[in-house]
């Protein structure tokens, strides 16, 4: 077969390394072209897997496994299911358009390096089925994230980078005791020193070590998603980060901890994921308020975008710990949809930015009629994100409230305020932007072709999936499934609640 | 336990022994390292008496030659060499004022863990693991030991004289590095450093 | 005459020990190179012939290491066993360690080619003094008598003072050689001390002895044990910089040469540990109750000093020097665990951190070469726009510390991995935690000194205080871009000024950071089958 | 009978101390040295008692092999006093001051 | 193994009395050959030099040295200002007691029976015997150094100075020639090496060691120990001419008297060490009566000749620069006397492991030496090599690159007053 896995991983990773090692003779214009041309073969690879992907199975496809240190019980094995597949799939759409969307002229090699490391990281994270593997990559994601932020980001760009780093590592800190504790404990019921998910996720262990390891993964996903009170690093990491990072961070690094929450915290603690299950709702719903709340008195628009995905990804971790086979479908869907609008939200950020030179919406005003395109695709952009139906949003968002009202009825309840103050501090934050009368009347250039060329296909997915999310749902409805029958007993009686959503 | 100890032992070891702390402390508290060093060439004597006393005589002989004859003679030789027998405060306005307490919190540390500890038993080991000790002359034993049980050591500090020898060679041979600009532009740098660091 | 063999030959004839020359191969070659360097000088005395020189030292370490290799095969084959008396172990422990001083030693020659040319007249004698400190070193490595290690030990430190002070030009080198002098005596005299207590307690310095007698007896007062062990313990935690007797530390290396510099934080902390965990493991077995709670403070104490002091210094060399101190608190949290697998966690740790300290600090001294700075004062300003001025450089200093810093796909990674799964796997998690955040702290540091060399020098530092409330260094393309361009023009060839010995070094570290990560397992499983003699 | 052996030990013990406190409190840098000769001293006098108590040689080996190694060291260290205040008047550990610990 | 009978019985008021007077009587002896040896001295050179000598006190002046010691004790006691008083004091009994005490290891005849105790006609034999020797040697420096320095002179100091570098660089080779005389006695002990000097080749020549070492360790000890002593030519610490007097300029009275004692005791004592080392010490024919007495002649007539050469030595020889005494010690004695040891070491060992041993040892003293004295030449050579004009690089360090740019040959970093300069990149960056 085909190695499509292995490709996604090692083609950026690769093509990564050896860009550092160019020589300086190379021109600096061409590095750019480059990273697109690596990342655009790799969404092409990625595309093929697509097609390869065997719909209405649950398990793990294409899985290839190496011994790598047998000495530890280390393996290398890939794999991917409904969950990771896109994931990755929003990861290799991302990249490209990030990196054609960048504006960075300073040092292209060191900075096209990076941003190809950091995809080999995050399709890596998605794709690995070895928890020691993952952890490799979880962490590998840090060092050019850290890197991108500090050199090619805005003035305090070092200070959040050192924040972000801080942050996310010492959540990592505790995944990897937690992730050594389960290995051991597995080890001393069964002898057999392993690091695969699937051998783990039989592990027998004392409800106290499941619900203390549970917490210790849980930590790491959290500050990574983020979900309150974890969020402190993102306002900062999201408005000091170069765009193009930032997209990244946004779009794709976030969903690393809700995806971590599913792969890891559901299928290997399940009874600890139920029994702690409202401590995290809790946590979540208090996010989507509080980052609703503070986006909505925010001036700064990507510390605004920041709170909104506080607000989002609370969205998203309510729908994981519904534990309802549509809540959870409808969290990986809202992944995969918060990822592109996003992006394209960062990417309209960014092109604000180039022309006016401050993100402030204060200083900002009437852009509307200058640039008339611009307009209408940030407005499209922003109705997704606040969950327009026919639009992408609206699908997860819906699907996961309904999957929380099945099972957590007040939670799902307060979670709707969300919804409505997402469209409050969205309009707000538009009418500001572009309906004001600009005093000064300063000119303001439209999109360039090229400009929208960068938005167009994000739009397109904006557009498809609010209309066609049964192309996504098919793929990823089995794999829920299959993750909450392993995690739990009661999952049929969920079932036949999903038929009706999905055939909506 | 008294009672079984000689006299002449008995005067021998408490002459000895307060020697050796008389010198120590003297080592310790005199300011001019002339006389600190003649302190410590007592403490050296007396030691090597006690090793007399304990039957010890060729490593006696060992000490006073290496220790009296050639250690403290190099110390003396360096202190006039260079000329720095000036006396120095014992504590100078400028000292750390915290070396005090904790030096001497050590030494407190170390003499109670010792007495406390030890209950009175000193030596828990086995007798004899090597070669006994045999009667007045254990030369012989010794060089036995030496050349068997302990003859990789032995061979090893040839090693230990070699580094020395280089090593000296190659700290005495310094200052032939620098012509009269280096040296001008060494001061200079070192006072740079004194700023940037000081 | 009759005289003569009435005394030497009465009583009982001397049996000399068996000598296994297979055995000291290692030691004795780099010691006959190094006495064949004085000797080429002295007979040949072309002092300036560096490359010749480093060649003749790096062939000695070389052989020394395949040789130590054969040995470690021909343990797994025949098993381990003490020879000479006694008074050496050939085991997998101490062949593992002899390699490791060999890849040590090499990395520091090369390196320390470009130095021994600027030091002129007294290179050769730099070749033959590491050499000489590096038998040393294996001589501690592989004994098992206490005496040998303490000899050992002493050719070791006594060559390093040597070294340090060797270019005591500067105030500053002066000073941290002399600290670095004495403190190190004051080590040998708490070690020398605790070992005759450790004597009196046992009745012999051979630590299979100790051991024997230790299980087999049960003592009426273990004070003098204790009280040896301690000493043992303090004076080698001096060698290693512990934490309550790591001041030395940052002094010295950053004085020292920095070539020395890397050979201390490499070579030497190997040996220490090599003899503190042999010690530990070998003769005070059986007292592990007592000295897991002493180990158990001092390594949380190590970790978490490494990790903070590092952050707040200014000088990178003192930094390293700090970071070093937080890598030997893992080493020793292996120590500390002391379960079966544990020993092989800490060496695989130490291999790892050799390799990286030595890169590291190679890369230190490169820099400071080129940049025509003084060997003490790197401080992060100087570091400044690294990467523009020497890409390679700055790439092999980056990943070399993100290595140190932990980083996946490097060996730093699997180390801290290896000893934390020794850590957890002793159920030990609270210090588990504590020493992951000691990471996440130190971590800061790495990045730092990575950050400084990958953002602009100085100059433009200052430009970007001016429009901080401007936020972008960006856009305004053709300016800037024809700016870029001709600066990288100018500077595109400047990497051609490194040492061709020095950067074979930097690339062999580098090799071996990230080749043993990629193809992890036969370094996992050669530390894995480093076990001791009993 | 000759003085019991934990005499000595005392006494070694505390000269033992008193050369540590002398390093740790003296800042001539030439006493500093000559109290680490005072420490190795008191390590020998009870490498010697042991041998004498325990009736086994190796104590005193170690004496010896202590004494080579006080030599060894005491050469390098003395070259290094006098490379370093070579044309200096002052050797006390104060004039050293950039680094402070 | 020697060891004086008379201890082997335990002590009792006995034997601790007999050690006691052993003690005085050895002392007296000592002081009362000390007289005769200064007048000696003087008379030997006023002979040599066609004078007199004293000849006014006592008959041929034999009281003249007992004369000059009550003057010098009625002297005023002269203390300089600027002088360290304590040590000023104790520097010259620190110069004469190890002169004494080096005297009690030589063994001066056989054994001697008084009030029923058997002892042997020495103060004491240890079984460390030499290393006595070598100790009060080593210590003997004191006297002279601490002399010098706490005169508070810049005379005194200097010879002082001088004195202990020359003690201590012949300390090794006096230790190394020590070396190859136990090394065929088998013992430490003055008595055991006596004793193995006894008999004779082939019943003619007799078995001293000067002749069983070959010639060479006694010529190296002999030279030695004249330069331990600071005994002409070897006096270069009380050079009158560049010191003014040496370490005692400041010295008076009764002290004076002392170093001036401890000289010549210790050349006595000296004399009685080379007899005792290489010429058989109290060993000579013995006819047959008066067996104790023997021996002792024997021993004073052999001690005689050598206190007779080391006056001769002083009246004959001019002194030595500087320079030529150390290049001597370090350059020529050390070498060699360690060379010689290997081949005596090797001669001993054939007689157990071969001959092929003996060669071995042969070729590796051959060997030694050479590279000493090529060393010796190319030291010098070395040296010249670091001179500044030769330090400048005037070869071009092969780099990474160099073969493809002309910029990226790179000069070593040269310090020049400037600044930093960096051969021919980049002079400057801004911050030299």
């Amino acid at each position: 077969m085909f190695p499509y896995l292995e490709i996604l991983v090692f083609l950026p990773a690769v093509a990564g390394v050896l860009v550092f090692f160019f020589p300086s003779e190379f021109p600096k214009r061409y590095y750019k072209g480059l990273g697109v041309l690596v990342s655009s073969v790799e969404f092409i690879v990625a595309a093929a897997m697509l097609v390869q992907f065997k719909t209405g199975v649950g398990g793990y496809q294409m899985i290839s496994r190496y011994h790598w240190i047998p000495e530890f019980g280390i393996t290398w094995s890939l794999g991917v299911d409904g969950i990771s597949l896109f994931l990755v799939i929003l990861s290799a759409i991302l990249f490209p358009i990030a990196i054609f969307g960048s504006k960075e002229t300073k040092d292209p090699k060191t900075f096209i390096a990076w941003m190809l490391i950091l995809e080999a990281a995050c399709v890596g994270s998605f794709l690995v089925l070895d928890l020691f593997d993952f952890f490799l990559m979880f962490e590998l994601t840090l060092i050019p994230t850290y890197f991108l932020m500090s050199n090619w980001g805005f003035a305090l760009g070092g200070r959040a980078a050192v924040k972000f780093f801080v942050y996310t590592f010492l959540g990592s800190a505790f995944l990897l005791i937690g992730i050594l504790a389960l290995v051991f404990i597995h080890d001393g019921g069964t002898g057999q020193v392993t690091f695969s998910i699937v051998a783990l996720a039989h592990t027998q262990m004392s409800s106290t070590a499941g619900r203390l390891l549970f917490l210790a993964f849980s930590i790491a996903f959290l500050i990574k998603a983020p979900v309150f009170p974890f969020h402190t690093w993102s306002p900062d990491a999201y408005s000091q980060s170069p765009i193009s990072t930032a997209i990244v961070l946004g779009g794709i690094m976030a969903k690393l901890g809700t995806y971590g929450i599913i792969r890891f915290d559901f299928q290997l603690f399940p009874q600890a994921s139920r029994s702690l299950g409202w401590l995290i709702l809790t946590l979540a719903v208090v996010g989507i308020v509080y980052g609703a709340i503070t986006a909505a008195g925010e001036s700064h628009l990507s510390r605004l975008v920041a709170y909104s995905s506080l607000s989002h990804m609370g969205f998203i971790v309510l729908g994981l710990f519904a534990f309802t086979q549509i809540g959870l479908a409808g969290a990986v869907l809202q992944m995969f949809n918060h990822g592109i609008y996003t992006a394209a939200l960062f990417l309209l950020l960014g092109m604000i930015y180039a022309r006016r030179k401050t993100l402030d919406t204060s200083k900002l005003a009437g852009i509307q009629s200058k640039a008339p395109v611009m307009a209408g695709i940030f407005t499209l952009v922003m109705l997704a994100s606040i969950g327009l139906p026919g639009l992408n949003g609206f699908v997860g968002e819906f699907m996961i409230l309904l999957g929380t009202f099945i099972s957590h009825r007040w939670w799902a309840v307060v979670g709707v305020s969300g919804v409505v103050f997402s469209a409050v501090y969205m309009l707000w934050a538009y009418q500001k932007v572009f309906h004001r009368r600009d005093p000064e009347q300063r000119s303001f250039r439209d999109l360039s072709v090229r400009e929208v060329a960068t938005l167009v296909p994000l739009v397109i997915l904006i557009v498809g999936v609010g209309i066609f999310p049964n192309l996504l749902l098919s793929r990823i409805d089995p794999s829920v499934h299959k993750v909450l029958s392993d995690a739990t007993t009661q999952s049929v009686a969920y079932h036949s609640s999903l038929g009706k959503v999905a055939g909506r | 336990m008294l009672a079984v100890v000689t006299m002449p032992d008995l005067v021998t070891f408490i002459a000895a022994a307060l020697a050796a702390l008389v010198g120590a402390v003297g080592v310790v508290t005199l300011r001019h390292p002339v006389h600190a060093a003649l302190m410590l060439v007592m403490t050296l004597f007396a030691i090597a008496v006690l090793f007399v006393e304990q039957g010890a005589q060729f490593l006696a002989a060992v000490q006073v030659i290496v220790y009296a004859g050639a250690i403290v003679v190099l110390f003396l030789f360096v202190i006039m060499l260079l000329g720095v027998d000036k006396r120095e405060s014992i504590m100078p306005k400028n000292a750390v004022t915290w070396q005090l307490p904790i030096g001497l919190l050590f030494v407190i540390a170390i003499l109670i863990e010792l007495s406390i500890l030890t209950k009175g038993v000193w030596a828990t080991g086995t007798h004899s693991v090597t070669a006994a000790v045999n009667g007045v002359s254990n030369i012989a034993v010794l060089a036995r030991a030496v050349f068997t049980t302990y003859l990789l050591p032995f061979e090893a500090t040839s090693v230990l004289l070699v580094v020395a020898v280089l090593g000296a060679v190659v700290l005495s041979r310094i200052p032939r590095a620098s012509t009269s600009e280096e040296l001008a532009l060494e001061m200079e740098s070192d006072a740079k450093e004194e700023v940037e660091l000081g | 005459m009759r005289y003569l063999f009435a005394t030497i030959l009465s009583g009982t004839p001397i049996k000399f020990p068996q000598i296994s020359y297979a055995a000291i191969f290692p030691e004795a070659i780099l010691i006959g190179v190094a006495v064949t360097v004085m000797l080429a000088v002295a007979l040949i005395g072309r002092r300036e012939a560096t490359y010749g020189y480093t060649a003749l030292g790096v062939g000695a370490a070389l052989a020394s290491g395949i040789w130590s290799y054969h040995l470690s095969q021909d343990v797994s084959t025949h098993g381990a066993k003490s020879v000479i008396g006694g008074s050496l172990a050939v085991d997998g422990f101490s062949t593992f360690f002899m390699i490791l001083t060999s890849i040590g030693l090499i990395v520091t020659l090369l390196v320390a080619e470009a130095y021994i040319y600027k030091v002129g007249s007294r290179g050769p004698e730099f070749v033959a003094l590491a050499l000489l400190s590096a038998s040393g070193a294996m001589l501690m490595e592989s004994a098992y008598d206490l005496l040998v290690l303490f000899i050992g030990l002493e050719i070791l430190s006594i060559s390093l003072y040597v070294m340090v002070a060797f270019t005591t030009s500067r105030k500053l080198a002066k000073e941290s050689a002399f600290k670095y002098f004495i403190l190190g005596g004051f080590a040998s005299a708490l070690f020398l001390y605790g070992l005759a207590l450790t004597y009196g307690a046992t009745g012999s310095t051979n630590l299979a002895k100790i051991a024997l007698f230790l299980s087999k007896n049960t003592l009426t007062s273990s004070g003098v044990l204790l009280a040896g062990m301690v000493l043992i313990l303090a004076g080698l935690g001096f060698k290693v910089a512990l934490v309550p007797f790591q001041f030395w530390t940052p002094d010295v290396y950053q004085g020292a040469p920095t070539t020395v510099t890397g050979y201390m934080s490499g070579v030497v902390k190997a040996a220490g540990f090599a003899a503190l965990l042999r010690v530990f493991y070998v003769a005070f077995g059986t007292l592990r109750a007592d000295w897991q709670p002493i180990l158990l403070v001092i390594s949380i104490l190590t970790l978490l000093a490494g990790a903070v002091l590092a952050v707040v210094q200014k000088d990178v060399k003192r930094m390293l020097a700090y970071s070093s101190i937080n890598h030997a608190g893992f080493i020793l949290l292996g120590l500390y665990v002391a379960t079966v697998t544990s020993l092989g966690d800490s060496l695989y740790y130490l291999f790892a951190y050799t390799i990286m300290s030595s890169g590291t600090f190679a890369v230190i001294s490169m820099i400071a070469d080129l940049e025509g700075r003084t060997e003490m004062s790197v401080s992060l300003e100087d570091l400044r726009g690294l990467s523009k001025r020497y890409p390679k450089v700055a790439l092999s200093l980056a990943v070399l510390l993100l290595a140190q810093a932990g980083a996946p796909f490097t060996i730093g990674f699997l180390a801290k991995f290896s000893v934390l799964s020794a850590v957890i796997e002793a159920h030990h998690y609270a210090l588990g935690i504590v020493a992951m955040l000691s990471v996440v702290i130190a971590a800061v540091l790495y990045l730092r000194i990575t950050l400084s060399m990958y953002s602009a020098t100085s100059d433009a530092g200052g430009d970007v205080e001016t429009t901080q409330s401007e936020l972008i260094p960006d856009v305004s393309l053709g300016a800037v871009m024809v700016e870029l361009e001709i600066e990288d023009d100018t500077q595109a060839k400047v990497d051609s000024g490194i040492p061709i010995a020095a950067g074979v070094a930097v690339f062999l570290t580098l090799a071996m950071t990230i080749g043993l990560a990629l193809d992890a397992n036969p370094l996992v499983h050669f530390a894995a089958r480093a076990t001791l003699l009993r | 009978m000759s003085v019991p052996g934990s005499w000595y030990l005392i006494l070694a013990a505390a000269l033992f101390g008193i050369g540590a406190f002398g390093i740790l409190v003296r800042r001539n840098i030439l006493i500093m040295f000559m109290c680490l000769e005072l420490m190795l001293n008191a390590v020998n006098l009870t490498l010697v008692t042991y041998s004498r108590m325990l009736n086994d040689i190796a104590g005193q080996v170690g004496v010896f092999f202590v004494l080579v190694v006080a030599a060894a060291e005491v050469v390098v260290g003395l070259g290094l006093i006098v490379s370093i205040f070579r044309g200096k008047r002052q050797v006390t550990a104060d004039d050293l001051h950039i680094l402070r610990g | 193994m020697g060891a004086d009978p008379l201890l082997l019985g335990g002590v009792n008021l006995g034997v601790v009395i007999l050690v006691i007077v052993k003690v005085l009587v050895a002392f007296a002896v000592l002081m009362v050959t000390v007289m005769l040896m200064v007048w000696f001295e003087r008379k030997v050179i006023s002979d040599m030099q066609n004078r007199i000598g004293p000849n006014r006190a006592g008959p041929f002046g034999l009281l003249q040295s007992l004369a000059d010691g009550i003057k010098l004790f009625f002297k005023e006691d002269l203390v300089p200002d600027q002088s360290d008083r304590f040590v000023f004091k104790l520097a010259p009994y620190l110069a004469i007691v190890p002169a004494f005490l080096t005297f009690t290891i030589v063994p001066i005849g056989g054994y001697i029976d008084v009030f029923g105790y058997r002892t042997e006609l020495q103060v004491a034999d240890p079984p460390m015997g030499i290393l006595l020797l070598l100790a009060m040697s080593s210590i003997s420096v004191y006297g002279v150094m601490l002399a010098g320095w706490s005169s508070g002179s810049k005379y005194p100091l200097l010879g002082s100075v001088r004195a202990s570098a020359q003690m201590i660089s012949y300390e090794a080779a006096m230790g190394l020639s020590i070396v190859a005389v136990v090394l065929v006695t088998g013992s430490l002990s003055t008595r055991d090496m006596v004793i193995s000097q006894q008999g004779s080749f082939f019943g003619v020549v007799p078995h001293w060691n000067i002749l069983r070492l070959g010639v060479i360790p006694f010529v190296i000890f002999m030279i030695a120990i004249t330069a331990e002593l600071n005994r002409p030519p070897f006096d270069l610490v009380e050079a009158e001419q560049e010191l003014v007097g040496g370490f005692n300029t400041e010295y008076s009275s009764i002290r004076f008297a002392l170093f001036y004692l401890a000289e010549f005791m210790n050349t006595v004592t000296m004399s009685a060490v080379i007899v005792t080392l290489f010429f058989g010490g109290p060993d000579g024919p013995d006819p047959n009566f008066l067996h104790w007495l023997w021996p002792i002649i024997w021993f004073v007539v052999k001690t005689g000749v050598f206190a007779f050469i080391y006056v001769w030595l002083r009246a004959a020889l001019p002194r030595l620069r500087y320079d030529q005494l150390m290049d001597l010690g370090w350059k020529v004695l050390i070498p060699l006397s360690l060379g010689w040891l290997l081949v005596i070491a090797g001669m001993q060992i054939s007689k157990v492991a071969g001959f092929g041993m003996l060669v071995a040892l042969v070729l590796g003293a051959g060997l030694l030496y050479r590279a000493f004295s090529v060393g010796k030449t190319t030291w010098g050579a070395a040296s010249s090599l670091s001179s500044p004009a030769e330090k400048t690089p005037s070869l071009r360090r092969p780099k990474f690159g160099d073969a493809s740019g002309s910029g990226g040959t790179r000069v070593i970093t040269r310090i020049t007053p400037e600044g930093v300069a960096r051969g021919d990149t980049e002079v400057s960056n801004g911050r030299t």
